[in-house]
């Protein structure tokens, strides 16, 4: 049965159509999903659909503890099938891989933008250059009221927020944009992107960083920083968000792994994991992640119908 | 009915001869934790009699009668020593099944105490848990019960009705019937009508004279009138101890203790 | 002279009784202050819910998109878990209830059996998710499953039904019990046949709030593990589930992700009070039908 | 007498139930095993006892074991996922006692009057009326507490404290404390009921008002049941998971300042659980450590109420 | 004492005078719920006499005794007709004080009942809620009211001590000293001494025989020797009527109604 559903899922191609879909063989058994809580309404997404017009009887579960706390849970034995992440694997993490005998799957699904958000009532900081916002969150360049950003910004404390360590944004924040050097020590880090929204929407002076999709999702609640790089304000959007766009500096893939050995031993994990690729492109858009390319799509496809 | 026939011819002969001991008891004490409830008692209880124990408040009637079917051993902390021996054997053996015992040796209290159920379910409750499951069988059962307690009448056409409608004096008889319904041999009675109004008192007595015919009855008594009514033979008890016992005409009539006279004459109690 | 000067009792007396009055008024208030904050909460979760709550969203499986999300997966999920809960919890609960009472001798044993109950009953909900996580999602590697979780509960609400037992059958007079006795019943006779039937509107009620604590649980699951997005109804108790609460607490917390999660939320609430309510009011009703008939 | 009945075995009952008797030999080992199983069942109390202790202390000594007792217990810095992890718990003992005395701040006032006007003033209407909605409040799920305080009591505190954040402990506790009233009112009022009128009746013949009487001889006499009734309390608030979860935040600061984000014992089990699963780690095992606490505090305060309430029970 | 000789002064003199009414009881009808347990009172007690009121259980005596302090009403249902005039004021008025009527009549109840504190703090709290906080003052009144009940001797070492810790006959009496010490008009007593050994009994009734002088004393008693021994008048009540009421020596000796003297001489109740 797995073979007629690879030829199935190539002749349907991108656009996927639910007469098609019909057609391929029925799949069953379930599909274990954890990780990065910026993928998460992505994936989500992409599990509902696939559960409703293509396998009706799959069983997509998906979790999102974090993308460092859902790499642990993946690289056990019998741990889950895809774990989603917002920034790339790390060199232990694949060593782990490795000497649990896990072959490990990147697959980039879309890309995100980080944000940096203020509160709607802050007036003053809504364009900052980035040495700007590296300053106001790293503990050595002492940072402690707005007026030490601008001599202009009224003299009241900066209350930072970001996401916690468990979770792949704080990770590649502090590794990508702060070179790993320290944050400062009062920030306030959440397990949940929800906290966080409710926490900067209600602080006058807060200032936070996550992913775009709780930015644009939040809109009325939350203000997005234009960031200057150099070549003046840039405000993040779909458009800005590429990989050579103009907020390229804090464009960031977003990847899930892909658990090949779970993919060859369960025909369910990688039928879901070609139909999440066939039809990344639409999902990104709905749930505010930039979209890949064609071409970029194409090969990963491929790829994924090669391991069958 | 055969069966009861057969008993009363038996019994009738027996009683026209010497009348057989059925409970005898021996220095029985008994205490509750520290404190003595019954004193050295000696008792020899005939069959086909009525028994009645009488004595003022506290001094251990119930504690006694409660002793003679091992109903006392429900309060953990009874202590026994001394022998009752019923049908000749020792109940306080090792060997002895207290259920054994309390199927032959039935009980009627002094509050009214039918089951939650319906009247019908009630009587064959005992028949029931002894293994009787025959539907016909339990329907002759509760019909002979009800009728031997002198209730059928009263109940025939309401068997599937709770027996809590009853009135206190219907539901004591009910009680009767129900201890009836697995043919014990002794009956014991703890003021079976201190609850009941007098008209429904006068039908439980005149009920415990019938059923002496064929039961041993042994009651407890507040009301000296009532121990003079229906017993044979009657025991005076007095702080734990028996004071005196004898034929119910001479205790009544002419007591040898000074004691019991008193009481008998409502001096104290 | 008199100690008591009846001008000075006389003056005190007004303030007194005033005291008094202010004092009964006072505390009416906080008796009712509890009555406001049940309105205030009702009043808020059902306007929230006006418009959300239909037959739809009793039906529908769970989705991401807020207008065809649907709650019937949480309600069989927890179904299932109350078909594990219900009959261990009675059977443990009873079973203990009935030793405790009625063979366990007054002693060390029992007292320490019935100290450990009552510490049990105030064990944080959260410990026993732990308990559940280390020894039957892992330890039996049963995974986050229906008899997982129904198990981790019924432990969490055993002594809810064992004190209520134990009330239940320390009720039954003793009159019934010498009744049954006298006829020659064994123990276990007169406890089959006359005290549990007696007791069993007691261990009724106290299943049935026993079973709506565990209904309204929400701490144990989340640390047993329960994923934020499960789509497929449970028809097990080998599957995976979500129950009321845990979708609420979900909705919840991803209301910044989509706001009309919220009004999810809180219709998921109404319908969880509902089942309460309904469920209060049979425990209610047993109670009152069956209550004190001796 | 009822000769007239036919009996269809002419067998005497008597007879029957002797016969019946030997051979129900089967139900006779049934009937002695019963009090064994029952025992073996009221033993599995003591199992979860066990299983609970176990579990718990197993992962907590393998944590002491990276963490020194007392970096645990007077560390002011929790940092447990980053690289170079920080375990004091201090944050979440502060963040968890900080709640439950705000909750007992408001249950206990609350509760105790509810429980002096039941007991002592509402009419028997007026009771029948006002307890049940007292169980209600008690029977309503601390999800949906949690919900209320991030949705109505938080927003609504806010506009009264400007400097309150959106997550902040001081909303959970007053929610918590709502959710207690019920628990500390009946409690307390099963003791003042149980106070013997005789002694009412003694001091209003003296001519003293309700409130007199209340406050100088009944809670005197109920003071037991009311303690146990404070500390059950505290007890319930300090093992009270969801209501902190949803609307304390998970800020791990070293705070006393009640209108900031904390986070509670319970809360950060939920978080590290919920987070991260991998046995092994020590992230993993600071979850029984903390779980370890929390179970030991309760236990004590559980015991405690024990104590109180039997030891000073009764006296009149 | 002081006071005690002031009070005594005073009450002897007015005392060989005609004799004031204190509680005139006039038309008083009294129900629970449906049930009238009070009918159609008319009595006047007189200052400074022992006025005994005996009657067979549930005749109203308690009912009646309550309604005076108006203790009555702490049972919800009752409902009250009529006029009862304590110092030739209406009790019932809406604008009487129930504390204050309370402060000026103090009452003895059947079964000891002081307070789980301390000897000291059960006298102490009738002047207390009066508002006398100071010490000294306290002191004294302790001790006046000790002694007032002839206990003094028997607890002036103990005085910090739980009141649980005396004996049933010493806490009546210390309930009696409790009611002293807010020196009250009326001292209403209800069966005091049946809770009480023979002993202890005696003890109180020589204290109410003592306190008469300054108090006037209403007593409810089963105890008809009891009525005769220490009471000036007595009232006789029967399902809720009073059948005689006058001198002590004349219902005794020569009642007028038959019911009273059947009463009396035992023949029901
Ligand atoms: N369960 C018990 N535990 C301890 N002592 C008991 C118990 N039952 C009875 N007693 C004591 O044993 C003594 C005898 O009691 P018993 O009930 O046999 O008296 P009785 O003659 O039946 O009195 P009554 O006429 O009031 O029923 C009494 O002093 C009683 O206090
Ligand atoms: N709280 C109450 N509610 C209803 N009826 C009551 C109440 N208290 C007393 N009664 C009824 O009122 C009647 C008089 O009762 P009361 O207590 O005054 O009698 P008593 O003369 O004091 O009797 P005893 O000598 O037994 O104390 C009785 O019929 C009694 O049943
Ligand atoms: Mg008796
Ligand atoms: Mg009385
Ligand atoms: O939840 P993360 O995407 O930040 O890992």
């Amino acid at each position: 049965g797995t073979e007629n559903t690879e030829e199935n899922n190539e002749q349907t191609g991108n656009e996927a159509a639910k007469g098609d879909a019909a057609e391929t063989a029925e799949l069953e058994g379930s599909v274990v999903v954890d990780g990065s809580g910026t993928v998460y309404p992505f994936m989500a997404k992409s599990a509902e659909d696939y559960m409703t017009e293509a396998q009706e009887n799959v069983s997509v579960e998906v979790s999102r503890a974090g993308t460092s706390a859902g790499f642990k849970k993946f690289l056990v034995e019998d741990g889950t099938d895809f774990n989603n992440a917002s920034r790339k694997i790390k060199d232990e993490e694949a060593a782990t891989a490795q000497d649990l005998g896990i072959e490990v799957k990147e697959l980039k699904v879309a890309l995100d933008g980080l944000t940096i958000v203020i509160n709607p009532e802050n007036d003053w900081a809504t364009e900052l250059t980035q040495q700007e916002i590296i300053d106001i969150f790293l503990a050595s360049a002492g940072k402690k009221n707005w007026s030490d950003v601008r001599a202009d910004f009224p003299n009241e404390p900066i209350k930072t927020y970001g996401p916690n360590e468990n979770h792949g944004t704080y990770e590649f924040f502090f590794e990508k944009i702060l070179d790993e050097q320290d944050l400062v020590g009062d920030i306030n880090l959440q397990q949940e992107y929800s906290t966080l929204v409710d926490l900067v929407s209600k602080d006058k002076n807060a200032i936070g960083f996550f992913g775009y999709g709780y930015y644009v999702n939040n809109k009325d609640k939350l203000t997005a920083v234009k960031i200057n790089f150099g070549n003046g304000a840039v405000e993040p959007t779909l458009d800005t968000i590429k990989e050579d766009g103009s907020y390229a500096p804090f464009t960031r893939p977003v990847f899930t792994y892909l658990n090949v050995n779970m993919a060859k031993a369960k025909p369910q994990v990688l039928d879901f994991a070609i139909y999440t690729m066939q039809n990344a492109q639409t999902v990104a858009a709905e749930t505010g992640f930039a979209p890949l390319t064609d071409a970029e799509i194409q090969t990963v496809v491929e790829e994924l119908e090669a391991l069958k | 009915m055969v069966v009861i026939a057969d008993r009363e011819n038996k019994e009738k002969i027996e009683s026209t001869t010497n009348k057989k001991v059925v409970y005898d008891t021996r220095d029985l004490n008994l205490w509750y934790g520290e404190d003595q409830a019954l004193k050295n008692i000696n008792l020899a209880i005939n069959e086909n009699e009525v028994t009645a124990i009488i004595g003022p408040s506290g001094c251990g009637k119930s504690t006694y009668i409660k002793t003679l079917n091992r109903m006392v051993e429900l309060v953990p902390t009874v202590r026994v020593s001394g022998e009752i021996l019923y049908r000749e054997k020792n109940i306080f053996d090792k060997s002895y099944k207290v259920e054994d015992l309390r199927t032959n040796v039935g009980m009627v209290f002094q509050k009214p105490n039918p089951f939650p159920k319906s009247i019908y379910d009630n009587i064959a409750y005992g028949p029931r848990i002894h293994g009787i499951k025959n539907k016909k069988i339990l329907d002759e059962i509760v019909e002979k019960s009800l009728r031997g307690a002198a209730i059928w009448n009263e109940v025939k056409d309401r068997l599937t009705e709770n027996a809590y409608g009853l009135s206190g004096g219907q539901q004591q008889r009910l009680c009767i019937a129900r201890c009836l319904a697995i043919e014990p041999d002794v009956i014991l009675m703890d003021e079976p009508t201190s609850a009941l109004d007098p008209i429904s008192t006068l039908k439980v007595e005149e009920l415990v004279q019938e059923l002496k015919q064929n039961y041993s009855i042994i009651i407890v008594t507040h009301n000296m009138q009532q121990a003079a009514r229906i017993s044979d033979k009657t025991a005076f008890f007095l702080s734990g101890e028996v004071v005196e016992f004898d034929e119910t005409d001479k205790i009544f009539s002419n007591p040898e203790d000074k004691r019991t006279e008193d009481y008998i004459t409502g001096r104290f109690g | 002279m008199k100690y008591v000067d009846s001008t000075q009792v006389q003056k005190r007396m007004n303030s007194r009784i005033f005291n008094n009055n202010f004092a009964k008024l006072l505390f009416l208030i906080a008796t009712l202050f509890g009555l406001l904050v049940l309105i205030i909460l009702f009043y808020r979760v059902i306007s929230q819910s006006l418009g959300w709550i239909d037959l739809q969203f009793i039906t529908n499986k769970l989705s991401t998109n807020a207008e065809k999300a649907g709650i019937m997966g949480a309600i069989l999920g927890t179904l299932w878990l109350m078909l594990v809960v219900a009959p261990i919890t009675m059977l443990l609960g009873v079973g203990t209830a009935i030793y405790m009472e009625e063979y366990a001798k007054k002693g060390k044993l029992q007292s320490f059996i019935q100290t450990n109950i009552s510490n049990l009953a105030g064990v944080p909900s959260i410990v026993f998710g732990l308990l559940g996580l280390t020894i039957f999602v892992r330890g039996a590697d049963l995974g986050n499953i229906v008899l997982a979780g129904g198990l981790t509960m019924s432990l969490l609400v055993l002594p809810i039904v064992v004190v209520a037992s134990q009330e239940a059958i320390r009720a039954v007079p003793n009159f019934l019990k010498e009744a049954s006795y006298g006829m020659g019943a064994t123990k276990w006779q007169t406890i089959r046949t006359v005290v549990l039937p007696a007791s069993l509107p007691g261990i009724l009620t106290g299943a049935i709030l026993a079973l709506s604590r565990a209904i309204g649980e929400t701490a144990p699951l989340v640390v047993i593990g329960i994923p934020a997005l499960l789509i497929p109804l449970p028809d097990s108790i080998f599957d995976k589930f979500t129950i009321l609460p845990m979708q609420i607490y979900y909705w919840t917390i991803d209301s910044a992700l989509v706001a009309e999660y919220a009004n999810l939320a809180a219709a998921t609430i109404v319908v969880l009070l509902f089942v309460l309510l309904v469920m209060n009011s049979i425990a209610v009703i047993i109670r009152n039908k069956f209550q004190k008939r001796y | 007498m009822a000769k007239t009945l036919d009996n269809a075995s002419k067998q005497n009952i008597r007879e029957m139930i002797k016969e019946k008797k030997n051979a129900k030999n089967i139900s006779n080992y049934f009937e002695k095993l019963i009090p064994t199983i029952l025992l073996l069942i009221a033993v599995i109390s003591i199992l979860t006892t066990i299983g609970i202790l176990f579990t718990l202390l197993r992962e907590t000594i393998a944590f002491f074991r990276e963490v020194p007792f007392l970096e645990f217990f007077t560390g002011t810095e929790l940092k447990p996922l980053g690289e170079n992890a920080k375990f004091g718990v201090l944050p979440l003992l502060t963040g968890t006692l900080l709640s439950s005395v705000i909750a007992m701040f408001v249950a206990i006032p609350i509760g105790l009057m509810s429980a002096i006007y039941l007991s002592e003033y509402a009419s028997d209407k007026i009771r029948r009326i006002l307890k049940p909605i007292l169980e209600v409040l008690a029977g309503i799920p601390t999800i949906v507490y949690g919900f209320f305080a991030f949705t109505f009591v938080t927003p609504l505190l806010r506009t009264f404290i400007p400097g309150l954040e959106s997550t902040n402990i001081l909303s959970p506790g007053i929610v918590m404390g709502i959710m207690i009233i019920p628990m500390v009112a009946s409690l307390s009022e099963d003791a003042m009921s149980s106070v013997p009128n005789a002694m009412r009746e003694g001091a209003l013949a003296l001519g003293a008002t309700k409130l007199e009487v209340t406050w100088k001889v009944v809670i005197p006499a109920a003071i037991s049941g009311i303690a146990a009734s404070f500390v059950l309390g505290i007890s319930r608030a300090i093992g009270e998971t969801m209501i902190v979860t949803i609307a304390s935040g998970s800020s791990k600061n070293f705070t006393f300042d009640i209108t900031q984000s904390m986070q509670t014992m319970t809360a950060y089990i939920v978080e590290v659980s919920g987070g991260e699963a991998a046995a092994g780690t020590t992230l993993y095992f600071s979850l029984y450590a903390v779980a370890m606490t929390l179970f030991v505090f309760t236990l004590i305060m559980n015991l405690v109420a024990q104590y109180i309430s039997r030891k000073f029970r009764e006296e009149y």
